[in-house]
């Protein structure tokens, strides 16, 4: 009786069906691990051994020189990219490189592109409404209703990303701050365990930078986060540790002001006045 | 006057037919422009319907039920392909119209409301295989065709005759290839080599249309003349040889029921005619058109001898109606909806034309049924009263379907 | 150099520049600045001809009247444009995108000038690579040398330091300060940093919801301008 | 539900209230109006209309999946015909021995091509049940085959389009082929009855055509359903930026995979229905030129609307009859220049004649065209 | 075998004794005789009288030989005079008296009654003509004869042909004379000695002699024939396998030179040209027109036809640019709606204006045949010139499209346009140049593929598909791709037909197209990197 309750009941999700999805394991500290990673293109080594840890909950920089690999490295981490050698890691299980990029997505890795990448046929809210972190399957998506919850959290991203007044706007039409917004907003909806942030405040003002900054720092904690931006100031705002990629690999890691007076960083990056 | 008698015209005017079929309406048209002018028939004038069927096979059964239903037609000249011709004739049948269907084919059929003025398998493919065993000494035989139905069947029909014959197997091979084929390097190299095993090899060819021209080409460039390899065409005409350069192809053969080179005064009078209505000095005639003019004067004749245009009346008016063809003797409409030709075998020349180097000693009667196939040597077609029926079993006693359908 | 008058512009029913006046003088530097989408790059768009104005004129050089010129023609008058988004052709190469802008000099220069490789030499490393392939960075940077290779004499940079490295940003102010200094080029600038556009423009002008607010010398821009316009 | 949803649209409204008043209106004028009256409706019109609703849920299937999805099929053509066949299949067996040879189990043209037997794929076509859900599945398992192997590789774009036109090529040569078993180039034809009722009669024709209407609004109400639904819009993600929706964690192959199918199976039934009515099915229906002239019937409707497809479908088809009619000889300069004058003066199609949509979702480029210029 | 007949007539002697033809003369009444003997007896009966013809030493003779081989030797049915056929097109024909040889004018057709002849008259006739070029002073006439030879020798002309290597100057003359007396001795008196002759022979005749050969019970013999046989074999194989090769290569050009426009067009410019099969249409009409205007000289109108097609079909392309093409920017998917319904209008327009009927283009006499490369391979000639016509397209394209500057520019305005007016570009000048360019390249296509194929208004039809295939299968926008990828096609179609058929092939050859772009989503040669996702 029991067994045949067991088996009915609807809760109940049998251990075979429930393999990437399970949550990501992160008692050892690290939530993103990459180790001796190398990409090339051709024979340019975009990315050359690069050995990168971040932990649970964690706010991080990377900067570096244009060309440098930040890119690269988020392509890598989300799937879009294979690298030639070594190996990536979500938490302690799960191996990055063997998965999909829907699936990376589903485990909780969100990312914001350099280029804001939003579609453009789409309404502003039916942009934030796609990134919902919701079941992405098929059945479940062609079923899915748009409930008052749901609705609320679209306004609140809405707030937040202030596009409230062009809601119902065709995306294509936004300025390319406006994009730029829209994609943070898609990101908090997809509410990830680790957000990839790829140069978030170009082409905004001063104060837009200072929201941002605010955004991004109280999502750490919670949510770990990675940012790559070439804005000092933006950098300095926000910063507890620093890395600097250059030419594929780590040329230094620490507190802003241990970086920016690296003089290896200095030379190939920050220019002498910065 | 009365009204007129509506002569619906089904032939595709667009689409990749209309380079055969367009010729047939305009002789069609010219027909029943010369009719016209000898006062009609029954003191009532024709009136052409011309439709487009585009060569699209579903269209051409809509604009038969168009012509039947809407315009209200006495009779249809119409279609080319096999395929187009069973897609109409479910609606001739229902709506119980007449059709004159003038192109070669494979035969195995046989309506109540279809009259078949071309040949028959046994009016062309047979009496052309006769000739190159006996008169020419063939041997060896590569039948080479189009993949679809006629070419499938009449090869089905001169396999199984050869080898009643004693060909051996070995000695048959046997091609297809896709319509519009038109890279043939391999296939003529292949017949070369087959042709080259010492025994006298002849291919009979029952490619269609478009692959013609590249075919004949390959023939001429890879320098097989109809010396060493002569092919016999079941499909080449006139007009087909008017849009190929025919030097290279100078003796090789076609099997029809009608040249325009045929020495008539019947012919003359009809090439004239055609050269005159088409406007074009150098228009040429070919098989179907004769057909069709058979076919037309056939009707005409089934109409004054039943002095109505009733489908039925005419139906019965027209078996036994015999007319002059262009060849110097009569068409006879026999009881199986098919008609008496004469055969004929031409040589190409270089002019285009055809010369004719040798003929059946009288016409022949088409045969609707195959002795030559398994499933249908024991069915004759009589669309006489009172055994009225397209395909009595001889052996069986009973009428196919019909007989079945009725009893139901 | 370029005197906007009255200029209107539509997106369709939304109008997005509203009677705009705006002057830019030879041989300066011309900041233009404002909130997220006010209608900066539309009025770039307007006067490269990418966009078509409802009203309105733009005066180049004085006399020239662009309103009715094409956009290639305009190119020709020697108006080079590095658009927001890079623009750059991604399947062409580097040295191929460089070259695109070869067309319109008068000299019928066939090479590329050494000055663009000098000043980005990424650019001249990474040649033969296509330029979709570079990074952002490098794109932005493809985009400025792009079209400096027309010599241009009015330079339309809307945002040009977006990605690029902090010391290459400098460096690009500082090519700008050479140019107009060296060569009397004319600038029209887009940019949202203070610092830089403090550090190497002459002029400002705001913009707010499709109208020039504010307007002078970059001396003027003062941070009660800036509360007011700028801030959110 | 999500059937349900667009039944809330106006336009969802409008489209069905036409349909249905439509049907309604030819059937009450085919029955109950004499003959010899002018608004008497024939029942060669009858067949001609339904021969039109067929070609239109054909547009619909192929709107969902270029309109929506941003792939452009040059071969649903294919999906349509193995629709075709299988319903052709079961006509045929129904002959029985009603076929000119009299033969029982074998149709005509396998007696006179010499077979023996029955080939194992025509078992259990004399079902009318199996035949049905053959309608279904014929087209659904190819493209479930082919959609899985071409959009887990990520085909796009004109690639994708290729290879379906190489798909319905190489399915239409291989039909032609008489060893295939499925009549060569003549096809199959001469039907006589369908579950019982004989085809020539005018009600099994009404009764068709009717079936024909609600299949067409079925098939309309589950597209506007899948569009109407945020799977609809995954759908519009996937074809405007379809690496974006991946790292959103959608699985992008499988929506695609998912609408394709859907698609290919409501083309299958288009097909099912065409056959009887029209009379014949034979392999020109896979001729790549003919997925491509659907593909036009939709761009002149309007693409991304689903009813634009339906209004060029009729349109055309309708257009061909009465120009094939009465300018046999120019009719292809009519149907040609249409086609030019509409692309160049109506980009939006017809349907963007009679609606301004509220948004303009089709306006966006989409992938395959960005593909075709890269 | 005309020839085997022809060695026992004593005539042979006669031709192969004397130098030349006599310079008598008969009587015109015994000619009129003779002719109106053949004109009235049997096909059967006239073998007979045709050998008296040729044996009657008349000068005349052979003019009457080559008109009747020909059907053009007839009667004027009033008169009962014989004539010789000058032009036979159309209702009337012109005519000279084939006595004297005076012209007489165009005579109504129902008035002549030709004398008809089949093929093996013509065998018998042209095996007359042609052993008389045994002797001929050319030494091409003499090569072919003595090709002939080969299987037909008999014991009487056997005995003379040492005496005719002898007098024989030319090496391969001596070398086909000798091959043919061999094949002539292993057959009929099993010598072994002729069978290293034979050893290493493609000729079908000398293959069939050593199978015989290896039949017979002579131990010796069976074991030099087998010998001979295997290096025969390995040659054939060889050969075979460089002819499929050829083949292959030759349809690959086809398929190159049809496709290699919309590489440019469609590849290029993004344009999904549906009327690019008309181009190529308007091209081969072209070259049909030229002919008409240069009658008899078919030679040069085809190369008059290589810029006047580019120029037509290229200005058939500027006309839809500029009414079609150019207000679709930015909807290129458009341009496939818009450009099918040009072609449908093309093609009727061609249906109606010229004639629903196929047009004869003539090939010219430097195109017709082929090239021997030894006996069991020889090159049809029209293909290897289509071969090396779409090399010299390509390699032309190739440079317009890199070494000038439209290249670029076309490549810029595609791939943004306005960002390339805004470079300077004149966007509108390189889009009419482009696409005339391509359209005119298809219009090149169309003056090489009226020599192989139709030339007929379903001409584009034919290929507007297979042009898609290519270009997408070498990967859009790619020049060198279409030009592997059509080759591989080519190849692949001949590699298959011998094995599976025509029809097979073709489907598999379409199949293989599907699984390779699941290998390789973006053709042969992708775009690979970031900058394809662009
Ligand atoms: N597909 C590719 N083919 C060739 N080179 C590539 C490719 N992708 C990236 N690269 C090169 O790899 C290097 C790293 O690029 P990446 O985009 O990661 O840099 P980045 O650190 O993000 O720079 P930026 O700050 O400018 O955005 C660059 O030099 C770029 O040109
Ligand atoms: N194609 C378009 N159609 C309709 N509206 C548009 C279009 N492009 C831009 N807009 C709108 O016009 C306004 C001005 O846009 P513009 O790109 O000029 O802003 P901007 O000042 O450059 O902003 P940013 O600093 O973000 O680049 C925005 O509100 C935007 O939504
Ligand atoms: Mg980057
Ligand atoms: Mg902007």
């Amino acid at each position: 009786m029991s067994l045949i309750q067991e088996l009915t009941n609807r809760d109940k999700v049998f251990e075979f069906l429930v393999p990437a999805q399970s949550p990501v394991d992160v008692r050892h500290g690290p939530i993103l691990y990459l180790e001796g990673v190398n990409v090339s293109f051709d024979g340019f080594r975009a990315i050359n051994n690069l050995n990168l840890t971040i932990d649970d909950g964690e706010l991080r920089c990377i900067i570096g020189p244009n060309g440098a690999g930040k890119t690269t490295m988020m392509d890598i981490i989300t799937g879009k990219t294979r690298p030639d050698t070594g190996s990536v890691w979500f938490g302690s299980r799960h191996n990055l490189l063997t998965l999909s990029e829907p699936d990376i997505a589903s485990l909780g890795i969100g990312r914001k592109f350099q280029k804001p990448t939003v579609f453009e046929a789409l309404t502003v809210f039916e942009n934030l409404e796609l990134a919902m972190a919701t079941d992405k399957r098929i059945l479940p998506t062609l079923t899915a209703i748009m409930t008052t919850e749901y609705r609320d959290r679209i306004d609140e991203v809405l707030e937040i990303i202030g596009l409230k007044e062009l809601r119902l706007a065709l995306a294509g039409i936004l300025s390319h701050g406006q994009k730029q917004w829209l994609e943070i907003g898609m990101l908090l909806m997809q509410k990830p365990r680790l957000l990839l942030v790829d140069e978030p405040v170009a082409g905004m003002t001063e104060q837009e930078m200072e929201r941002t900054a605010e955004l991004l720092t109280s999502l750490a904690g919670k949510q770990s986060v990675v940012v790559v931006e070439h804005d000092m100031g933006f950098v300095r705002s926000i910063a507890r540790k620093v890395t600097v990629l250059h030419q594929g690999s780590v040329l230094a890691e620490g507190s802003m002001d241990q970086v920016s007076n690296d003089p290896e960083v200095i030379k190939v990056y920050l220019g002498e006045e910065a | 006057a009365e009204d007129p008698i509506k002569v619906g015209i089904l032939h595709s005017l667009s689409g990749t037919m209309a380079i055969s079929e367009s010729t047939l309406k305009d002789t069609m048209l010219m027909l029943i422009e010369k009719q016209n002018k000898a006062g009609g028939v029954l003191g009532r004038q024709l009136e052409p319907v011309v439709v487009d069927p585009a060569s699209n096979w579903p269209l051409f059964a809509e604009k038969a039920r168009e012509l039947l239903a809407k315009e209200k037609v006495d009779v249809i000249f119409g279609n080319w392909t096999s395929v187009s011709r069973k897609s109409v004739l479910p609606v001739i049948e229902e709506l119980n119209g007449l059709l004159f269907y003038p192109v070669q084919y494979e035969g195995e059929e046989s309506s109540e409301n279809v009259f078949y003025t071309g040949a028959a398998p046994n009016q062309q493919a047979i009496p052309a295989v006769d000739y190159l065993m006996n008169d020419i000494g063939v041997e060896r035989w590569v039948l080479a065709g189009t993949d679809y139905v006629y070419p499938r069947t009449t090869n089905k029909i001169l396999e199984t005759y050869l080898k009643d014959k004693g060909v051996a197997a070995g000695d048959i091979m046997i091609n297809y290839t896709p319509f519009g084929h038109s890279n043939w390097q391999a296939i003529v190299s292949d017949i070369k080599a087959f042709g080259s095993a010492g025994k006298k090899t002849a291919v009979v060819s029952t490619i269609n249309g478009d692959a013609n021209v590249p075919f004949y080409r390959e023939l001429g460039n890879q320098g097989i003349d109809a010396a060493d390899i002569p092919v016999v065409a079941f499909s080449v005409g006139e007009q087909e040889l008017s849009g190929i350069d025919t030097a290279p192809l100078v003796g090789h053969l076609a099997a029809w029921n009608y040249f325009m080179s045929v020495e008539s005064d019947a012919n003359y009078d009809f090439i004239d005619a055609w050269v005159a209505y088409s406007g074009n000095e150098e228009a040429v005639t070919n098989d179907p058109m004769e057909a069709h003019y058979i076919g037309f004067n056939m009707y005409i004749e089934a109409v004054k001898k039943a002095g109505t245009t009733d489908v039925d009346a005419v139906k019965d008016a027209i078996i036994g109606v015999a007319v002059p063809n262009l060849t110097g003797g009569y068409a006879t409409m026999m009881p199986n909806h098919h008609i008496t030709k004469p055969v004929l075998i031409g040589e190409i020349q270089d002019n285009g034309q055809f010369s004719v180097v040798w003929e059946t000693p009288s016409t022949v009667a088409g045969d609707a049924w195959s002795d030559f196939l398994p499933g249908s040597k024991d069915l004759i077609s009589d669309w006489r009263k009172p055994l009225f029926c397209g395909n009595f079993n001889v052996v069986s006693g009973t009428c196919g379907g019909k007989a079945k359908a009725a009893a139901e | 150099m370029l005197r906007i008058d009255k200029l209107n512009q539509y997106y369709g029913e939304s109008h997005t520049l509203w009677d705009l006046e705006l002057d830019v003088p030879q041989g300066q530097c011309t900041c233009v600045m404002g909130r997220n989408g006010v209608g900066k790059t539309t009025l770039m768009k307007c006067i490269m001809g990418e966009e078509s104005v409802k009203s309105g004129s733009l005066a180049f050089a004085s006399d020239v009247e662009l309103t009715q010129k094409k956009i290639e023609d305009r190119a020709r008058l020697g108006i080079g444009y590095v658009p927001q988004g890079r623009q750059i052709f991604p399947l062409l190469t580097v040295e191929e995108n460089l070259r695109t802008g070869l067309a319109v000099r008068k000299d019928g220069c066939k090479v590329i000038p050494a000055r663009v490789y000098e000043l980005f030499p990424v650019l001249k490393e990474m040649r033969h690579r296509r330029g979709g392939d570079l990074s952002g960075g490098q794109q932005q940077q493809l985009a400025i040398g792009r079209a400096l290779v027309i010599e241009p004499r009015l330079l339309i940079l809307d945002e040009p330091g977006e990605g690029i490295q902090p010391n290459i940003v400098a460096q690009i102010g500082e090519v700008i300060r050479k140019l107009i200094e060296e060569d009397g080029l004319t600038v029209l600038l887009v940019e949202q940093k203070l610092p830089f556009a403090r550090k190497y423009a002459d002029r400002f002008a705001i913009l707010d919801r499709g109208r020039r607010v504010a307007e002078g010398e970059i001396a003027g821009l003062t941070d009660e301008l800036i509360k007011k316009h700028l801030t959110v | 539900m999500w059937l349900t949803r667009p039944l809330q649209e106006r336009s969802t409204r409008i489209f069905l209230g036409v349909l249905f008043a439509s049907l309604v209106i030819v059937s009450v004028l085919h029955v109950f109006i004499p003959q010899d009256s002018a608004l008497y409706v024939s029942s060669y019109t009858i067949t001609l209309l339904g021969k039109y609703l067929c070609y239109a849920l054909l547009a619909v299937a192929v709107d969902l999946v270029w309109g929506y999805l941003g792939i452009l099929s040059l071969g649903h053509g294919a999906f349509f015909a193995l629709g075709g066949y299988a319903m052709g299949m079961y006509l045929m067996r129904q002959i029985g021995d009603r076929g000119v040879y009299g033969d029982p189990m074998l149709p005509d043209f396998m007696v006179f091509l010499n077979w023996q037997e029955l080939p194992w794929y025509w078992l259990g076509f004399d079902m009318a049940w199996f035949a049905f859900i053959m309608v279904l599945l014929a087209p659904g398992i190819l493209a479930l085959v082919f959609g899985f192997l071409a959009f887990r590789s990520r085909v796009t774009g004109v690639y994708l389009s290729i290879i379906t036109q190489a798909l319905t090529f190489a399915l239409m040569l291989a039909f032609f082929r008489n060893e295939m078993g499925f009549g060569g180039n003549n096809g199959l034809t001469d039907f006589k009855d369908i579950l019982g009722f004989d085809l020539r009669t005018d009600a099994t024709r009404l009764g068709l055509f009717i079936a024909t209407g609600i299949a067409l609004a079925i098939g309309y109400l589950i597209c506007r359903g899948i569009v109407t639904s945020k799977l609809g819009r995954v759908s519009i993600a996937c074809r405007d930026a379809e690496a974006r929706t991946r790292f959103l964690g959608y699985r992008v192959e499988r929506v695609q995979l998912f609408v394709f199918v859907v698609s290919a199976m409501l083309a299958g039934v288009a097909g099912a229905l065409y056959v009887p009515q029209v009379g014949i099915i034979n392999p020109s229906e896979f001729s790549p030129l003919f997925s491509i002239e659907v593909v036009v019937w939709v761009a002149l409707g309007g693409r991304a609307t689903l009813y634009g497809a339906v209004i060029g479908a009729i349109l055309v088809n309708y257009g061909k009859t009465v120009f094939t009619g009465i300018m046999p000889d120019a009719w292809l300069f009519a149907l040609g220049g249409l086609f030019v004058l509409v692309t160049v003066f109506l980009p939006k199609g017809i349907a963007g004649l009679l609606f301004k949509p509220k948004k303009a979702k089709d306006a966006g480029n989409t992938l395959p065209e960005q593909e075709a210029t890269a | 075998m005309g020839i085997t007949r022809l060695l026992s007539h004593p005539l042979l002697a006669f031709f192969l004794l004397c130098p030349g033809l006599s310079q008598a003369k008969v009587e015109d009444s015994e000619a009129q005789k003779l002719l109106t003997t053949l004109a009235e007896s049997s096909f059967a009966e006239k073998k007979e009288v045709v050998n008296q013809i040729a044996g009657s030493g008349d000068e005349r003779a052979r003019g009457w030989l080559e008109s009747y081989a020909s059907n053009k030797l007839g009667r004027i049915e009033s008169s009962g005079q014989f004539i010789i056929v000058l032009e036979n097109r159309g209702r009337d024909w012109t005519v000279e008296s084939a006595l004297t040889g005076e012209n007489l004018g165009e005579i109504s057709r129902r008035d002549i009654d030709t004398i008809r002849v089949n093929n093996a008259l013509r065998n018998e006739l042209e095996s007359i003509l042609s052993v008389i070029d045994l002797k001929s002073p050319d030494e091409d006439n003499r090569l072919s004869a003595a090709r002939a030879l080969k299987g037909s020798v008999d014991g009487t002309l056997a005995e003379r042909i040492p005496e005719l290597i002898e007098t024989e100057e030319s090496a391969s003359v001596q070398a086909a004379l000798t091959e043919a007396l061999a094949i002539y001795k292993v057959e009929e008196q099993g010598d072994v000695a002729a069978v290293a002759t034979l050893s290493g022979s493609l000729n079908s005749e000398a293959r069939a002699a050593l199978q015989q050969a290896m039949r017979s019970d002579d131990a010796a013999l069976v074991a030099a024939a087998t010998e001979a046989m295997a290096s025969i074999e390995q040659k054939l194989t060889l050969n075979r396998a460089a002819e499929t090769l050829y083949f292959g290569l030759s349809l690959g050009s086809v398929l190159v030179l049809a496709a290699i426009g919309l590489a440019i067009t469609f590849g290029v410019m993004g344009v999904i040209n549906m009327a690019h099969g008309e181009l190529i249409m308007l091209g081969a009409y072209t070259t049909w027109g030229m002919q008409q205007l240069l009658p008899g000289q078919p030679g040069l109108a085809l190369l008059l036809s290589i810029p006047a097609g580019f120029l037509v079909a290229a200005l058939a392309g500027v006309a839809i640019e500029r009414t079609v093409i150019q207000h679709l920017k930015g909807r290129p998917l458009e341009t496939l709606l818009a450009t099918f319904g040009v072609s449908l209008i093309l093609q009727q327009l061609v249906r109606t204006v010229i004639s629903p009927l196929n047009r004869t283009v003539i090939t010219p006499d430097w195109m017709s045949g082929s090239v021997m490369i030894n006996e069991a391979l020889s090159l049809t000639l029209n293909r290897l010139y289509v071969i090396g016509f779409a090399l010299v397209v390509f390699a032309g394209l190739m440079l317009i499209m890199r070494k000038t500057r439209l290249g670029l520019e076309v490549r810029a305005v595609t791939q943004n346009r306005a960002m390339a007016r805004s470079m300077g570009i004149k966007a509108t000048k390189v889009d009419i140049l482009t696409f005339a360019l391509g359209s005119g390249v298809a219009g090149l296509a169309g003056v090489a593929l009226s020599q192989i194929t139709n030339v007929g208004p379903n001409l584009g039809q034919s290929y507007i598909i297979d042009s898609f295939m290519v270009v997408v299968f070498g990967g859009v926008g790619n020049l060198w791709g279409t030009l592997l990828a059509g080759m591989t096609l080519g190849t692949i179609n001949q590699l298959l037909e011998p094995w599976v058929g025509a029809v097979l092939a073709k489907i598999m050859v379409l199949v293989f197209i599907i699984l390779f772009i699941q290998k390789r989503p973006r053709g042969l040669f992708p775009q690979k990197g970031r900058a394809a996702e662009g």
